[in-house]
Parts: C-alpha cells; structure tokens; sequence
C-alpha cells in the first residue's frame, strides 16, 4: 500500500502533506498535554510492536496467500486514537527511512491514508459499535468492522489522491473507486480478521487492557445513538443511490460540471495497480451486477471514512477525559 | 551530607497495594544509613521490586499506623521517634509520607530532588536502555538534572571509565553483550551520582566473570546501596547487613551472617543457607 | 542480537559516511525535489540526476547486489504503475510520461537509499530535529528504533518456543490462532515493558522534555 | 528404548553461523546416553541456547568435516564410528545431519517424531506461555501430538502434579508468580512425556526454595537431560557430567568434579569453580 515518489502529483502530496502533518501534530500536542508521561513510552512502544507485527505473516484461511497487520485500528484500541496516529505516523516514517518503503515526498499520503484514518477515523467507529454492544463481543465487533473500514478507507482516500494527481483527462474516478475499493474490501478482511483475532486474545488472556478507560456511560448514551443512527441511515442511503446515481449521468461528473471543475472528464480507462490486481479472478467490476456492487460498496466506504473522520472531532473532548480518568491515578 | 547523623533512607510504615492484586508490602520500617550496603532477600512475590520502586517516588505507598500485637512480631527499627506516642502517632503518622530519603519525604515536590539522590537499576538492562547510543544513554540522567554540556560530558566519560567501559561511548545498545548492557545501565544511574543505589537483581543472567566485575564495581562504589536478590552468594559478598521480605512484611533484618545463616529462618521464607555461610561456619566449629 | 539488518551499510567509512548529515539530508532532498519538479520528458536533466545518484551510491561503496536486491522489490511496482498511462492510452502515447514516472521513482528511491545508507539512525534524526523535526517526534523515533531490536528478538524467541511445541502439519485455523496469539503476547509483553522503561526514564529524572546532546 | 545401546543424543561436527552475525557454533561433538543428565556452562554468547535450539532442529546447522590439526585439540568423543577413515568420512560426513535423536537424523521429516522426543524448555517462562489459561497451555504439546481428550486431560492433570501445581488449571498466566510460571513451563514440556529434556537456565530468577523444588523435580524425572546454566550450583548438584562451551567451540567434556574443579580451565572461560567444589576439595584435603 505504500506509495512510492512519482506516483502522485506534487501538489498533492503537499496537500496531503498538509493534511498529515496537521493530524500528526494534533496528535503529538495531544500526547504532550496527557497528564501522565507514560504516554510517550506507551506510545514509541507501540509503533515498535505494529512495526514488528508487521512481519509476521498471517496464513488466510480462504487463500493460499499470506497477510500482515496493518495495525491503525489495533494500535487505537490499545492506546488510544492520539497516541496510535503517532505510532502510526512513525512506523510509516521508520519504513520509509530504512526500508524506502513509500517515497519521502508521498510521506503525507500515505501517512493519511493508513495512519490518520486507521487510527483516528477507525477509533471513531470501534468506539460507537463497542458502546452499542457491550462486553467482549461489542469490542471484538468494533474491531472487526473499523480494521475493514479502515483499510477500504484507506484505499478510497487513495485513488482520490490518485485521480487528483492524474487530471489531464486520463480517469474515470467512479470506476477508480469501485475498483480500488472491492480490491482493499477483500485485503481488508484479512486485516479485520487479524484485528479481531488478536484483541479477542487480549480480552481473553488479559481484559483489563482494553477494558481500562471506563466512561461515564449518561453522558455519552445519547449522542451515540443519535450519532450511530445517523451513520446507519446514511449509510444505507450510500449503498443504494450510488449504483443509480452513477449508472445514469455521473454524479461526480455532474457535480464536477456545475462547479465548472471539469477535469474529471471520464476516458475509458484500465488502472491497474500493482497491489491490487489479484483479487476477485474472472470478474469483471466494470459492467452489470458487479459494477453497481462495487460502486455500492464505493459509496459505503466513501461515507464511513468521511463520517469516521468527522466524528473524530467531535470525540476530542470525551476522549480528553476518558484519558485524564484513566491515568490520573498513576503517579509520575 | 554534611547533616552525618542522618540516615539516608527511612521507610516507616510503609503499605502498598496494587490497583488489581493484592497487597505488596504491609507496614514495611527500616533505615540506611551511610556508607551502608544491605541485602533485600526473599522468595519471589515477595515485594522486593515493589520496595525498590518506592525508594524514589515510582510507587506511592500509604503510611499505616501500627497497630496493636499485629507489629509487635515485626522488627521495627528503633527509629520512630520518643515524642510519637500511640494516639498522636496514629493521625500524626497517616499526613507524613512513609519514605523519607535525605530527610525529604518522597511527595511529588520532592521528586527531583530525590530521583537525582537515589538511582535505580532495573532487572532487564533493555527497560534501560532507551537512548540510541551508549552516550546518549548514560548522558540521559545528567542532562535531565540540567547540567552544563562539559559537566555532563566529563560525567559520562567518567562512570563509562568507572565501569569499565570507556570507549564504548558510541556503540549501540542492541550491539553490546547481556553483560556490557548491565554495565552502561549502572554507568547511566552513577553519571547521576546518586547517594543511594537501588538495585534489582543485579547477578541475574550473568556469567560468573560478568558477575565477579559487577561486585568488584560495587564494592568501589561510594554510595549506600539497596541490594534486591535471589543470588545469596552475592549478597554474602557485598553487604554487612541484610533485611528479610517475605509476603510484602520485614521478617528479619540484621547483619549478614547472623541472619542467612539462621536455618529456621531461611527455610521459612523459602531461602537456604548460602554455602559460603555453612561451610564458613563449620570451618569456625573446624571441620565438618 | 546483533542487529544490522535495518541500516545495514549506514557504520561504513567513505567519504559519503563522513559528510554532515545535515548536509546529506539537504542534498537528497534536493535531488528528490528536483526530480518531481523537472516538466515530463526533460531527458538531461533526469539523466544528470540519476548519474548523480549513481555517483553517490558507488562513493559510499554501497554493494551492487544490495541495490539489486531493493530494487527488484520497488521496481515491479513502479512499472506496473507507470505502464499503465500508455496502456490507458491505447498504446499510442503516454511512453515519455511513463517513463518519466519511473525516473522520477528511481531517482527518489536511491537518493533516498543513499542518504539512509551512509547515515547512521541516530545522527539521521539528531540532523532532522536540528532542521525542524518536532522533538517529541524525533525522540519517538530513535526510541521505537531502539526497541524495535529488542521487539524482534523477543518474537524470535516466542516463535521459538511455540513451534517447539508443536508437531507435524497444522491446520491453516491452528496456525491462524497461533499466529494472533503470537501478536497479542508480543503486545501484551511489550506494553509491560514500556511500562518498566517509563519507570527507568523517570528515575534518572525525565520530567517529559526530550533533551539531547547537541 | 529398547535399543539400549543407541545414545539418545548424537552430535557430530555441529557447526551453525546466524544470518547476521558470526559463528555461533563450530565443529561441535558429543554424545548423551540414557539417564544422562549433561551439564552446558559457558559465558554469555558461548552459544549454549543456539546449541540447544539443534536438538529438535528450531535451528539446522551445518555438518562441517574436521580440518587436520584443528580439532585436534577439541575434546571429540570417542563415538566416531572406526570405518570412518579420514578421506572416506569427509564426504559421508557432509551428507550425514550434525545431530541426530534416537538415531534418527534431525530433518524436517523428522520433526514430528523428534520435537514429540525431545523437549526444550526457554529461558523466560513468557516466551513459552501463550495460551489464555494453564490447562490449555499445558495442553497445548498433547493436543498437537493428536491425543484423545482424555489422554490429554490425564497427562495435563498428571504433569500439573508432578511439578506441584495440581489445581492451578483455570489459573491465567500472567497472575502466577515467577516460579509458578517456570513450573508451569516445565510441565507443558513434561506433558509430551520427552526422552530427552533440553532446560535453558531453569534456575535464573528462582527463589531458592522454587530452585530448590526444580532440582527435585528434576532429580525425579526420568528423561535424559541437558541443562544450560550459570547457576554452577545446580550444576553440581543435578549433573555427572559437564561439557564447557566458549566461542562456540566444546573446550571441556567430563566429570563434573573435575571439569569444574579445574581452577585454570575455569578462569580461561569466563567461570567460576562453584564453592560447593571448592570446599569439598579442602576437605578431603582436610581443614584449609
Ligand atoms: N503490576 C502489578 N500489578 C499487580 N500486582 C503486581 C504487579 N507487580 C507485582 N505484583 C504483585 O505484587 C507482589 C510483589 O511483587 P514483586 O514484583 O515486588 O516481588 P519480588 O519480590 O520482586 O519478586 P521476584 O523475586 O520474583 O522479582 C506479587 O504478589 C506480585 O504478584
Ligand atoms: N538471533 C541471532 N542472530 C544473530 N546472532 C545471534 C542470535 N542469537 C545469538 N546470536 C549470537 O550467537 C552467539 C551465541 O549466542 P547464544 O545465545 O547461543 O549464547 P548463550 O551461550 O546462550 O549466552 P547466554 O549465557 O548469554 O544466554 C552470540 O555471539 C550471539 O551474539
Ligand atoms: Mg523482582
Ligand atoms: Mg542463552
């Protein structure tokens, strides 16, 4: 998933630069202001293990092919959205810096798309479906789902960078999407899987370490319903307008029109990326059933990634506090 | 230490309980003075670790007031002042914090001050070791304590000298042998030049010649020191006093060879008799 | 464990070893910059660079079955990107932008390969910190860095210790299971032990600011 | 074992380099007969846990021919085969694997057979306890050796009595003091009912009495034993006889007394003669 130099435009990557550093240096602020210094090990600790966890190879039940940890979502479950983005940022910064794994210039990028929304969009979302249902299974779940949103996230956010970099008329941006997304829908099942099977480990072996940070459950239960409803209808919406919407006149296409952006102009074309070019063998994702699921799924991710990033925002303070409550008690 | 006639160390009274667990440590009371080495032995769980962590404020253990006949079999030192009588003890006791080193009680006020008089050295040497080269680690200390840039050069160069190890100021941790690892750890805690030292199992893993240069280092050391260990022999060696901890509560305390040489009381706290003792002490009754 | 195989050739000593590291890092930036900044198909001057580059990696004796060996592991990726503007395209035009693609990720690549190749970790980021990097951020590095040795030996061990115990085929949802566990012991493990270095770093008197030598 | 005459252990021209890294073993010979128990001492990074790691092939070294003159000086036992003659062996050699277990050759064929024969027991009791509760822990070899259920669940009771901890099955890991953990450890080991048994520092961080309790769990059990240690002590106690590694090379091989008692041979490799011998020496010469 790493993108290397040259691949993307330079004006985005300086946006997407922008755009990291800016989630990066929250993060960072966040994790100085903590009131306990334990959070610094805490965190440089746990880029180490989802850097080294990054090596084992996973056996996939279903494919005679092995997986890795990406890790966003674990590393936010653990140790919280803040310190996680940090984790994130700096395993992606050791990769690029000893493996030149992903280009210097694409740091923004791909810190964007695997560490800001892994983390703190993916904490987002395992918090709301772990508060839904409580217990073990309510945390396993939100793990599940936000390690495959994140990774679908993720790759949307991607071929959004993509086709920003490449306007000179060369990409169909829906089908990008629908491409991208049903390829990383399936690499994200492997993540999910594997965020799941080991939080569901933690919990079994040692349930304190998630379990820690108890809220105040009054004053959160009613904006999460409302928030997890709202998610809910939109959603589904998502799901079924967008094969409609993108089988008749393009939506994008349209909005591009009106807000005369037109440089999306839609050419035929075969974007093959290297990663991504294995799953679904013999199918087709450009035309009939196929095309309106993937655009379907397109959407889904589209809006869960978008409504992930927001929520965020609107958790700073609850976590604020949640985090205070927790480590007040530590001396240091 | 100008003010001589005041001890270093002072726990009175000390109580701790982890936030899940049971408890640590149960009014634990004794006191170092200076120049002394003592030996902290007992079996595992007994709260060694736990005691040590307290000696510079990474624990904050409560101050219990004694209680009738339940202290009474414990052997508190006879350091609790004339003027503390039962009742005013009990209230009075409970507001003081229950380790006091330099005559500081440990509070968070206090902990720098503290931190830079007491070093301790962990178990593991990698928990240690978090700086990217030897230097930068054994400067880690004094750089915090805001010395000047020379002060703190001349400092690592000399406790790297000290232990040994000079020249080894640009190496990498993870490139060092388990033996250089613990030693650049000690370097790192004597660049602080601590008055007391608190160590935590400092023999484990090592190879005999490995174990023989930490004790001769340690008998070079000015500093009082705290010894945490299962290696007898060792503390046989080092210290001319030892304090037995056994289920969080001092079960003895007294000078080495009186104590580790007492069978009864080794066995029932899951220690034996070092062999150095026995057989020195049937060499004192001639053989066998 | 004695631990080379992150910046295996960056403890050597020619002259590209001893340039500042400041320096260095200003050098391949500006080669890296440059490259995505020169117009498609501006073919001296991408040469210029990739001979530049070339020149730097030979100076610091970088052995040529290394870069082999990385290159074999970016390349395919690169191409596979970079052919796809001319098939797009029908086979008629795109080549000069698709090669541009691959110069430029080249080009990047090694001078980025160059920098980390002749620049020990720490005096890397001692340089970056001194050039903007936010400290927190620096000192998170050098410590993750650090602790990612200890990390994998610790794994290795773990591994160790569970294939010992486990005999002949396994089923892919033994080994699946086996694997989480792998990951979630190394987690558990490894937070207790940041628990204990925080402890260590407190004692020698850290009150929460990164301070370093230079 | 009906084969009585065939050593349970075969280890000829060992020799094992880590990717990164130097030699870590070099042309090393011994054999281990039925009951044996081997005692391994050597400084740190002389290559005993490597060593150990061969025995049921977590590693595979190299069968190195041995070179004029070289190994000559190396203690080689007497078991090479006499129709090896120099030139003949060095190809039949090469083709041959360095170790071999019950006389089959450790091979990934092997393995299942081998790792169900030969039980290795880690340092640290965390790398080996990766299961959520006791019982599934020790379980964990049986189930892989394809028992039925209560096969399994006898030999998890059974070996769980034998080192001492019956009742701890629902216990989780990480609430067991570090003794309970290295007992736990060996009984997991214990449940495969091995013929040989590989133990890595068994005693490093043991209190005495969990030290103590070891030794005699050990004395008890019935497999052939390898035992890699710093704690000469045990040695001593447990071993007839010790092999000394240093460099990766075997510089001594026989009878513990008199490798250990040997002062020169000692202080060359980094050790200690254990006090044990050394006063037992003094007395059979008499008082000092
Ligand atoms: N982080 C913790 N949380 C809960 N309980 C703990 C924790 N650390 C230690 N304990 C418990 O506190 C008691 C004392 O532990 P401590 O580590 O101080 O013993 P110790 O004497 O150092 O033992 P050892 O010789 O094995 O190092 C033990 O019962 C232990 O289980
Ligand atoms: N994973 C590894 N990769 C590379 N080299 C290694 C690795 N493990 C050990 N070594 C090296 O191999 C040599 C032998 O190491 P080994 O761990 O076998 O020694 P040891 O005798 O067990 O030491 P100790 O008494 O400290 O446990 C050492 O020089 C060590 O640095
Ligand atoms: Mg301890
Ligand atoms: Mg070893």
């Amino acid at each position: 998933m790493h993108i290397a130099d040259g691949i993307l435009s330079n004006e985005v990557c300086l946006g997407a630069g922008v755009l990291a550093a800016g989630a990066i240096g929250l993060s960072l602020r966040k994790l100085n202001d903590t009131v306990s210094l334990r959070t610094v090990p805490l965190t440089g600790m746990m880029a180490a293990v989802i850097f080294a966890a990054q090596m084992v190879k996973f056996p996939l039940a279903f494919a005679p092919a092995y997986g890795h940890l990406l890790g966003g979502v674990l590393a936010a479950i653990v140790v919280g959205p803040w310190a996680g983005c940090v984790a994130m940022a700096i395993v992606l910064f050791l990769q690029m810096a000893l493996f030149a794994d992903g280009g210097w210039l694409a740091y923004g990028a791909n810190a964007l798309n695997m560490g800001v929304v892994g983390s703190l969009g993916g904490h987002a979302i395992y918090s709301i479906i772990s508060r839904r249902f409580a217990g073990p299974r309510g945390k396993i779940a939100g793990a599940v789902v936000a390690a495959w949103l994140s990774v679908v996230a993720g790759s949307a956010l991607f071929s959004v960078e993509f086709a920003l970099s490449h306007r000179g008329g060369e990409f169909d941006l829906p089908k990008l999407f629908a491409v991208m997304t049903t390829l990383h829908s399936l690499v994200g099942v492997g993540e999910a899987l594997i965020t799941g099977g080991v939080v569901s480990y933690l919990l079994a072996v040692w349930p304190d370490l998630i379990d820690a940070p108890s809220r105040p459950p009054g004053v959160i239960a009613g904006l999460g319903r409302v928030v997890w409803t709202g998610a809910v209808v939109a959603l589904a919406v998502a799901a079924f307008l967008a094969p409609f919407a993108s089988e008749g006149a393009d939506a994008l296409e349209q909005t591009a029109e009106r807000f005369k952006f037109d440089k999306f102009e839609r050419t035929p074309v075969a974007l093959v990326l290297p990663d991504y070019e294995v799953p679904i063998p013999g199918v087709d994702v450009s035309t009939g059933a196929w095309h309106k699921l993937s655009v379907a799924l397109a959407g889904v991710f589209g809006t869960s990634a978008v409504l992930g990033i927001s929520l965020v925002l609107g958790r700073v303070a609850r976590t604020r506090l949640a985090a205070r409550d927790a480590e007040a008690t530590h001396a240091g | 230490m100008s003010h001589a006639p005041a001890p270093i160390l002072k726990v009175a009274h000390l109580s701790y309980r982890y936030p899940v667990g049971q408890i640590a440590l149960c009014d634990v009371n004794f006191v170092v003075g200076v120049n002394e080495i003592v030996g902290l032995v007992g079996p595992n769980g007994a709260g060694k670790t736990t005691l040590l962590l307290h000696l510079n404020g990474l624990l904050l253990g409560t101050r219990l007031a004694p209680r009738n006949g339940e202290t009474a079999s414990v052997g508190t030192a006879g350091y609790v002042g004339a003027a503390q009588n039962a009742a005013g003890a009990d209230s009075n006791n409970e507001s003081r914090a229950p380790v006091e080193v330099l005559g500081m009680p440990v509070i968070p006020e206090n902990f720098p001050e503290i931190r830079r008089n007491v070093g301790v050295m962990f178990q593991d040497p990698d928990d240690q070791l978090f700086c990217p080269t030897v230097r930068d680690d054994v400067a880690f200390g004094p750089l915090n304590l805001d010395f000047p840039r020379d002060e703190v050069l001349r400092r690592v160069a000399e406790s790297l000298a000290s232990v040994g190890l000079a020249g080894f100021e640009d190496r990498r941790p993870h490139e060092l042998s388990f033996g250089e690892k613990r030693r650049v750890c000690l370097a790192g805690v004597l660049a602080c030049e601590p008055s007391l030292l608190a160590l935590d199992e400092p023999s484990s893993n090592l190879d005999p010649r490995s174990r023989r240069g930490l004790i001769e280092i340690l008998k070079k050391c000015p500093a009082a020191q705290i010894i945490a260990s299962h290696d007898l022999e060792l503390v046989v060696e080092l210290c001319s006093r030892v304090i037995v901890l056994d289920q969080g509560r001092i079960q003895a305390d007294g000078p080495t060879r009186e104590i580790l040489g007492n069978e009864a009381l080794m066995a029932r706290h899951g220690l034996e008799v070092p062999l150095s003792i026995r057989y020195g002490l049937e060499f004192g009754k001639g053989p066998r | 464990m004695p631990g080379d195989f992150l910046d295996r050739y960056s403890l050597g000593n020619t002259v590209c070893h001893r340039l500042p590291p400041t320096l260095k890092i200003v050098l391949a930036a500006a080669v890296i910059a440059g490259c995505a900044l020169l117009p498609v198909a501006y073919w001296p001057a991408h040469g210029c660079l990739a001979c530049l580059v070339f020149v730097g990696l030979s100076l610091a004796e970088i052995p040529l079955s290394y870069l082999v060996h990385r290159l074999a592991l970016f390349l395919p990726l690169v191409l596979v990107t970079a052919l796809s503007v001319p098939l797009s395209r029908g086979f008629a035009g795109g080549w000069e932008i698709a090669a541009t693609v691959v110069i430029r990720s080249l080009v990047a690549f090694l001078a980025a390969l160059w920098l980390v190749s002749t620049t020990p970790f720490d005096r890397l980021l001692a340089a970056m910190s001194r050039l903007g990097m936010p400290r927190l951020f620096s000192a998170l590095l050098a410590f993750t860095y650090r602790y990612i040795y200890v990390l994998f030996d610790e794994l290795a061990r773990m591994k160790t210790a569970q294939r010992a115990r486990t005999f002949g085929k396994r089923s892919a949802w033994q080994r699946w299971t086996a694997t989480t566990r792998l990951v979630g012991l190394l987690l558990i493990r490894a937070l207790n032990r940041a628990v204990r270095i925080h402890g260590a770093m407190v004692s020698r008197g850290w009150r929460g600011d990164m301070r370093t030598l230079d």
